[in-house]
C-alpha cells in the first residue's frame, strides 16, 4: 500500500526525492541512485515513443483540417490506431539493404541518428528537481549532442549508394552545419543574462525575474527558424524535398530503419520545442501555478504549443531552395546574432556595474531589445535588397489590344536572401 | 479577326523576290522548291510586310505519291496566318531543309515528324527519336506502315450503316 | 562520485578508445575509419567526465564529434576514388614492431613514476573557472588564437572563391 | 592550383517523379548543384493517336480529343471540332456557341486552379494550396457532371453543336457558384501571390525573353508571362467572344512568377466572361442540321453517323488553358481524316525547357517544370 500512496500523495515525481525514498527502504546508496536514474530513464523513454505516436495521428488531423480534409479516420476510433498501424506495417516491412550498400555503416546510421536525439531529454528539468542528469553545462550539451547527427546524415546518405541519398545528404550537413552556429550564437543570449548554463538555474531565473521571451524576442526567432532546419521541418526541408530529390538521405531506407528516422524527426522537433520552452518560456514554472499542478504537466503545455507552431508551418509554408537558406542563415541571421550578443553583453554589464534594480532594468531591457530587434530584422533586409527590385511581388497587366509587347524585366537577377 | 492569307497572295509575293521558288499555289497553301525553302522562310520571318515570326505548327503529311512537310505560319504583329508546304517525293529516304535556325520552336517537331514519319531533316543539330525508343522498327505515321497481307491500306473506304450502299460487318466491299 | 562506479566508467571508456583507435589503423575501408576515430572521440570526452572535466567533455564532443568528424569525410569525398582506401603496404611488419616498442616504453613511463594523486575530490563547476582563466590569466594567448582563426577562415574562402575569369566565360 | 577534379553527375528526374506531372523523364547532367545539361525523355504515354484517328470516322475521333490534355478536355473537343466545321464549313446555331465558350472557359478555371495549385506544391507547400483548389474545382466538375454527364473526358461536343442542351437548373447552380469563386480566388491571392517565399522560389527564375519565347513558339501563359499580349480568344475569336468584353492578362519579366500570376488574372477574366455569357445567352436548337438524318431502329431521327467531308485540309485554333491548341485535318473525301494532326501546346512549350533550365539547379528545374504546365496526355499524343 505505501507505494500506491505515495504516488498519489503528488512527490513521488522528484527523482532526488525518489533517491532517498528507496535508500529509507534499505537499499545501499548506489543502488538507491542507479534505480533512480533507471525509473527515469524508463519513463522518459515512455513519455519520448507515446508521445511521438500520439503526435504522428495529431499532426495528421492538423494539416488535414488546414487542407479542408479528414485527415485518418479509418483505422480504430477517429484513425487512432493509425499511428500504431503505421508503427506495425514499418515493423513488419523487410529490410532492404541496397546492392553495392555499406552494409555496416547502412544499418549503423539510424541507430546514430536515433539514439542522441533521445539522449537530449536527459537535461530537460520537467518539474520541482526532476531533471535526470543536472548538468551543469546543460546549455553546451544541448548543442552538442545536436551536432552529433551531422555526420550520421553524411552516413546515411553515403552508405545507401544512391545518387538521391547522397545529393541530400550533402545538403542536409551544409544546412546543419549553418544552422549551429545561429544555435549558439542565439542561446548565448539567455545563458548571458543567468549567467550559468545550468538549465535548473535558467529555470529558477525566469521565477525570480522574468520570462527570457520578453527580453529576447529576436534570439528566440533565430532559433526557432534554426530549430526547424535542425529537424528538417518546413521552411527548410530540403533533405527530403519530395518535389526535388524524391526522399533524401533516407531514400533507401525502408521498414523500421525509416521508422527510426521518422521517430528521430519527431523527438528532435520535440527536443528543440523543449529547449524553447526552457530557455525562453521559464520551463515548469507558470506564474506560481506550479504549487498545484505537477510541474512536468506544465512544461509538456508548452512543449506541445510550441510544437505545434512547427506542425503549423509545415502545413502551410513552402519550402526555400538550400542557396538561399544558407544566405539567409550566413547573410542575415548570423549578423542578427552577433548583434544580439553583443546588445545583450553591454545590457548584462550595466545592469551588472551600477546595480540597478531589477524593477528598473528588466522593463528597459525589453524595450530596447524589442525595439532594436524589429529596427535590425527591417532595416538588414531591406540593405539586403530584399523586396524591392527583383523580388517585388506584382500583379499582371491587363490589356485589351493584341500584338504589342510589355516585357520590362525589373534590374538585376534574384537577389540571395 | 485572324486574317488568313491565301496561297496565292503569299506565293505572289515570294515570286517577286525569289523567281523560282513556288513550285504550286492554291488559295489553301503555297509550295516552295526545298532549295530555296530556307531563304524563303527566313525572308516571310524578317521582311516588314510579312512579319511571321510565329512558326504555330509543322506537320509531315504522307501523300502516298510525296511526302509534304506543312508550316502554318503566324504573325502576331499584323494578326495574319499563312500556309507554305514543301515536298519530297523520294520514297525511302525523303530529306527536307530543317528550318530549326529560322524558328528554333521547330527542334521538337522536327524530331516527332522525323521519328512518326521518317522525313529526315537537313541540318537538325539534334535529329533522333522522340517518342518512340531508338530500335523501334519503320515509321508508324506513313500509309503504308501496316500493309497487312490483305492488302488493307489505312484509312476507311466506307464506315457500316452508311446509306445507300449494301453493308457487311467487316466495313469493305 | 563514489569509486566503484567511476573505476568501472575508465576502464568501459578507456577500451572503447584503444579499441576505436586500432580500428582507425586497421580499418580497410576508409569511412570505417573515420567512423572509429569519431568513436574514440567520444571515448575520450567520456573519459573526461570521469575527470569531472565536464565543460572539456561537453566542448570535446561538440567540436570533435559534430565538426572535425564532418572535415574529415568532406575531405576524404573530395579526394579521387583511387587512392582512397587503405593500401595493402608492404611496411606492415616492421611498423606493427616499432608500434610495439614505443607503446612499451609508454607503458613503462606511465606505471614507473609517482603520480602526485590530486586530492581535491567532488565536483566543482569547471565552466567559469575556465571562462575566468580564458580571459584574465591567458587573455593573450586567447586573443592570438582569435586572429590565427580569423585568417584560417579568409584564406578558406579565398582560396575557394571562383577566379573571376571563369564566371563569365 | 589545379581545379578540383570533379566528374559530372547524371540524375534521372522522372519518369516515375512526384513532380513530373505524369509519366515524363528529364535527364539533368550537374556539377554539384547546378545543371550544365537537360535532355527530356517522353513517349510513356504515347498512343499514336494521330495513326488511329486515320481509322475512325469524324464523330468517333471526338473521344481521343478529350484524352489528350484530360485537364482541359472542352478545349481539345472544340479545337477539333471547329477544324472540322471549318473544313465543311458547317454554321452552328447561336446557342451551340455560346455553350461552347461557357465550357471552354469553366474548364480554364479548373485547369488553371490545378496548374497553380500543383505549382505551389512544387515549391514545398504540402498540398495545403492544392487541397483548396481542388475544393473548386470540385464544383466545376460537378456543373460538367450535370451537362454533360462526365467529369473529366467529357465528350461533349459534337461537329456542328453540342451533344445535349443544358438542364434549366444548371444556371442557377453556374450563377451560384461565380458568386462564391471571387471569395476563394481572393483567397488564394493574399495566400500564395504575397508569400515571402513563393516569391523568392519564383521570381527571377526560369526567364524567357518574349523574342525567345516567340521564337521557341511557345504559347499560352508562358507565352504572356514573358509580356507578348496574344491571346487567339482576342487575336481570332471563335465560339461567342467577340461578343463578350474581357481582358488579356500579361506579364512584365517573363519569369516563373510572373506565368503563375498570369494564370491567376485569367482565372479572374474566365468568371468576367461567365458572369456576362450566362447573361447574354440566347434560346434555340443546339445542333445544327447536317445533310440526311439516318434513322435510328426506334424511329428517332439524329445526326448523321458519318460525314464525308469535301476533298482539302483546315487547321484551327483556339486558346486552351496551356496554350494554342490547333488540329490540322486533311480530308480525301472518305468518312475518315487522311491525315490527323494536333498542335498540342504542352508538348511545343517544352521546347525552351533546356534553355530555361540550365544553369540552375534540381530545385529551380522542378519548379520551371512545374511553370510550364504540362500534360504528358497532351505531350505524348
Amino acid at each position: 500500500m505505501g507505494l500506491l500512496a505515495m504516488l498519489l500523495e503528488g512527490e513521488w515525481y522528484d527523482f532526488g526525492d525518489l533517491a532517498e525514498q528507496i535508500e529509507d527502504w534499505g537499499a545501499p546508496d548506489e543502488a538507491a541512485y542507479v534505480l533512480a536514474t533507471l525509473v527515469a530513464t524508463v519513463v522518459i523513454l515512455l513519455w519520448a515513443v507515446l508521445s511521438v505516436l500520439a503526435f504522428i495521428w495529431i499532426e495528421r488531423r492538423v494539416v488535414a483540417l488546414m487542407q479542408n480534409r479528414k485527415g485518418p479516420n479509418r483505422v480504430g476510433p477517429a484513425g487512432l490506431l493509425q499511428p500504431v498501424a503505421d508503427a506495425l506495417k514499418l515493423l513488419m516491412k523487410e529490410a532492404i539493404t541496397t546492392a553495392g550498400a555499406d552494409r555496416i555503416l547502412f544499418w549503423a546510421a539510424p541507430i546514430i541518428i536515433f539514439v542522441p536525439t533521445l539522449a537530449i531529454f536527459a537535461i530537460f528539468p520537467w518539474g520541482e528537481n526532476m531533471v535526470l542528469a543536472d548538468l551543469n553545462v546543460g546549455v553546451l550539451f544541448l548543442l552538442a549532442i545536436a551536432g552529433i547527427n551531422t555526420p550520421a546524415v553524411f552516413l546515411a546518405g553515403w552508405s545507401s549508394n544512391n545518387k538521391y541519398a547522397l545529393l541530400g545528404s550533402m545538403r542536409t550537413i551544409a544546412m546543419l552545419i549553418s544552422y549551429e552556429i545561429i544555435q549558439v550564437l542565439a542561446l548565448l543570449a539567455p545563458v548571458l543574462f543567468v549567467s550559468s548554463m545550468r538549465m535548473a538555474d535558467i529555470v529558477s531565473w525566469q521565477e525570480d525575474y522574468v520570462w527570457i521571451v520578453l527580453i529576447q524576442p529576436l534570439g528566440l526567432l533565430a532559433y526557432i527558424i534554426a530549430g526547424a532546419v535542425e529537424m528538417n521541418r518546413s521552411p527548410a526541408d530540403n533533405a527530403e524535398a519530395e518535389s526535388e530529390i524524391v526522399a533524401g538521405y533516407h531514400t533507401e531506407y525502408g521498414g523500421i530503419k525509416f521508422g527510426f528516422f521518422y521517430q528521430g524527426e519527431y523527438l528532435a522537433g520535440f527536443a528543440i520545442a523543449a529547449a524553447v520552452v526552457t530557455l525562453y518560456f521559464g520551463g515548469w514554472t507558470l506564474f506560481g501555478l506550479e504549487e498545484w499542478i505537477p510541474g512536468w504537466s506544465i512544461f509538456l503545455g508548452k512543449l506541445y504549443t510550441i510544437f505545434f507552431i512547427y506542425i503549423w508551418s509545415r502545413g502551410t509554408l513552402p519550402r526555400l531552395r538550400i542557396d538561399q537558406l544558407m544566405g539567409f542563415a550566413w547573410k542575415f541571421l548570423l549578423p542578427l546574432t552577433i548583434a544580439n550578443v553583443l546588445i545583450v553583453g553591454a545590457e548584462v554589464l550595466i545592469w551588472r556595474e551600477n546595480e540597478l534594480s531589477s524593477w528598473e532594468a528588466l522593463p528597459a531591457i525589453a524595450v530596447v531589445n524589442l525595439a532594436l530587434g524589429v529596427v535590425l530584422f527591417a532595416g538588414w533586409a531591406r540593405f539586403l535588397g530584399h523586396g524591392k527590385g527583383t523580388q517585388a511581388a506584382s500583379g499582371a497587366i491587363l490589356t485589351q489590344e493584341i500584338g504589342t509587347v510589355h516585357f520590362k524585366p525589373a534590374v538585376g537577377t534574384e537577389a540571395g536572401s | 479577326m485572324t486574317a488568313t492569307v491565301t496561297g496565292l497572295e503569299v506565293a505572289g509575293a515570294i515570286e517577286q523576290r525569289f523567281p523560282d521558288a513556288v513550285v504550286e499555289a492554291t488559295p489553301e497553301y503555297a509550295v516552295v522548291a526545298p532549295e530555296e525553302l530556307i531563304e524563303v522562310l527566313t525572308w516571310l520571318r524578317d521582311d516588314d510586310s510579312m512579319l511571321f515570326k510565329f512558326l504555330s505548327s509543322l506537320t509531315a503529311v504522307d501523300r502516298e505519291e510525296w511526302f509534304e512537310v506543312v508550316y502554318h505560319l503566324e504573325s502576331f504583329r499584323t494578326n495574319r496566318i499563312t500556309v507554305i508546304k514543301v515536298r519530297s517525293d523520294d520514297r525511302d529516304d525523303p530529306i527536307v531543309p530543317s528550318v530549326v535556325d529560322v524558328w528554333p520552336g521547330a527542334q521538337l517537331q522536327e524530331r516527332e515528324a522525323y521519328d512518326l514519319m521518317g522525313i529526315r531533316f537537313e541540318g537538325n543539330p539534334d535529329l533522333r527519336r522522340i517518342f518512340l525508343w531508338d530500335g523501334f522498327a519503320g515509321f508508324p505515321l506513313r500509309k503504308d506502315y501496316m500493309n497487312l497481307a490483305g492488302g488493307q491500306m489505312a484509312g476507311l473506304e466506307r464506315f457500316p450503316g452508311e446509306p445507300g450502299l449494301e453493308f457487311n460487318n467487316r466495313g469493305t466491299q | 562520485m563514489d569509486e566503484t562506479g567511476v573505476v568501472i566508467a575508465f576502464w568501459v571508456l578507456a577500451i572503447m578508445t584503444i579499441g576505436s583507435a586500432l580500428g582507425v589503423v586497421g580499418a580497410r575501408n576508409i569511412i570505417h575509419a573515420v567512423v572509429f576515430l569519431v568513436a574514440s572521440f567520444l571515448g575520450l570526452a567520456g573519459l573526461y567526465v570521469t575527470l569531472s572535466a565536464d565543460f572539456i567533455a561537453v566542448a570535446q564532443m561538440l567540436i570533435y564529434v559534430g565538426a572535425i568528424s564532418i572535415l574529415l569525410l568532406f575531405a576524404i569525398v573530395l579526394t579521387p576514388q583511387e587512392n582512397r582506401n587503405n593500401s595493402e603496404g608492404f611496411l606492415r611488419l616492421p611498423a606493427l614492431a616499432l608500434a610495439l616498442l614505443v607503446g612499451a616504453v609508454m607503458i613503462f613511463a606511465a606505471v614507473d613514476t609517482e603520480w602526485a594523486i590530486a586530492d581535491r575530490d567532488g565536483f566543482e563547476e569547471t565552466a567559469s573557472a575556465i571562462g575566468d582563466a580564458l580571459l584574465d590569466k591567458y587573455a593573450l594567448p586567447f586573443e592570438i588564437a582569435s586572429v590565427l582563426l580569423l585568417v584560417a577562415v579568409i584564406g578558406s574562402i579565398v582560396l575557394v572563391r571562383p577566379e573571376p575569369m571563369e564566371e563569365d566565360e | 592550383m589545379t581545379s578540383l577534379q570533379s566528374e559530372p553527375f547524371v540524375i534521372n528526374i522522372g519518369p516515375q517523379h512526384p513532380s513530373t506531372h505524369g509519366v515524363f523523364r528529364l535527364r539533368l547532367t550537374m556539377d554539384g548543384e547546378k545543371i550544365t545539361e537537360a535532355d527530356m525523355v517522353m513517349g510513356y504515354l504515347h498512343r499514336s493517336m494521330e495513326k488511329l484517328a486515320e481509322e475512325r470516322t469524324y464523330t468517333q475521333n471526338i473521344p481521343f480529343t478529350d484524352r489528350t490534355d484530360y485537364l482541359s478536355a472542352m478545349t481539345g473537343n472544340l479545337a477539333y471540332v471547329l477544324a472540322v466545321e471549318r473544313l465543311m464549313e458547317v454554321e452552328v446555331p447561336e446557342r451551340a456557341k455560346w455553350l461552347r465558350m461557357i465550357m471552354a472557359e469553366l474548364q480554364r478555371i479548373a485547369s488553371h486552379a490545378m496548374a497553380v495549385g500543383i505549382f505551389a506544391n512544387d515549391t514545398g507547400a504540402w498540398q495545403t494550396p492544392v487541397m483548396h483548389m481542388f475544393r473548386d474545382r470540385e464544383k466545376i466538375l460537378d456543373l460538367f457532371e450535370m451537362a454533360c454527364g462526365a467529369r473529366l473526358t467529357l465528350n461533349y461536343m459534337r461537329i456542328g453543336g453540342v451533344s445535349r442542351d443544358i438542364p434549366p437548373e444548371w444556371i442557377p447552380q453556374a450563377k451560384k457558384l461565380l458568386k462564391d469563386l471571387p471569395k476563394k480566388f481572393a483567397e488564394y491571392e493574399d495566400l500564395l501571390l504575397t508569400n515571402e517565399i513563393i516569391v523568392a522560389r519564383s521570381r527571377g527564375i526560369g526567364v524567357l525573353t518574349p523574342d525567345q519565347a516567340i521564337a521557341h513558339s511557345v504559347s499560352g501563359p508562358m507565352l504572356r508571362g514573358s509580356g507578348v499580349a496574344w491571346d487567339i480568344r482576342k487575336a481570332d475569336p471563335y465560339a461567342a467572344y467577340d461578343k463578350v468584353d474581357f481582358d488579356v492578362a500579361v506579364g512584365t519579366n517573363g519569369d516563373v512568377y510572373d506565368r503563375f500570376v498570369v494564370r491567376m488574372a485569367e482565372m479572374r477574366q474566365s468568371l468576367r466572361i461567365l458572369e456576362q455569357a450566362l447573361e447574354m445567352m440566347p434560346e434555340g436548337p443546339v445542333h445544327a442540321r447536317l445533310g440526311a438524318a439516318t434513322v435510328q431502329p426506334g424511329g428517332q431521327s439524329i445526326a448523321p453517323l458519318a460525314y464525308r467531308p469535301p476533298v482539302g485540309e483546315a487547321y484551327a485554333r483556339i486558346e486552351s488553358p496551356r496554350g494554342e491548341i490547333g488540329y490540322y485535318i486533311v480530308s480525301d473525301g472518305s468518312p475518315a481524316p487522311f491525315r490527323f494532326h494536333i498542335r498540342s501546346p504542352s508538348f511545343i512549350n517544352l521546347t525552351p525547357l533546356a534553355l530555361m533550365t540550365v544553369g540552375s539547379t534540381v530545385a529551380d528545374a522542378v519548379v520551371i517544370l512545374g511553370s510550364v504546365d504540362i500534360v504528358v496526355g497532351e505531350v505524348d499524343r
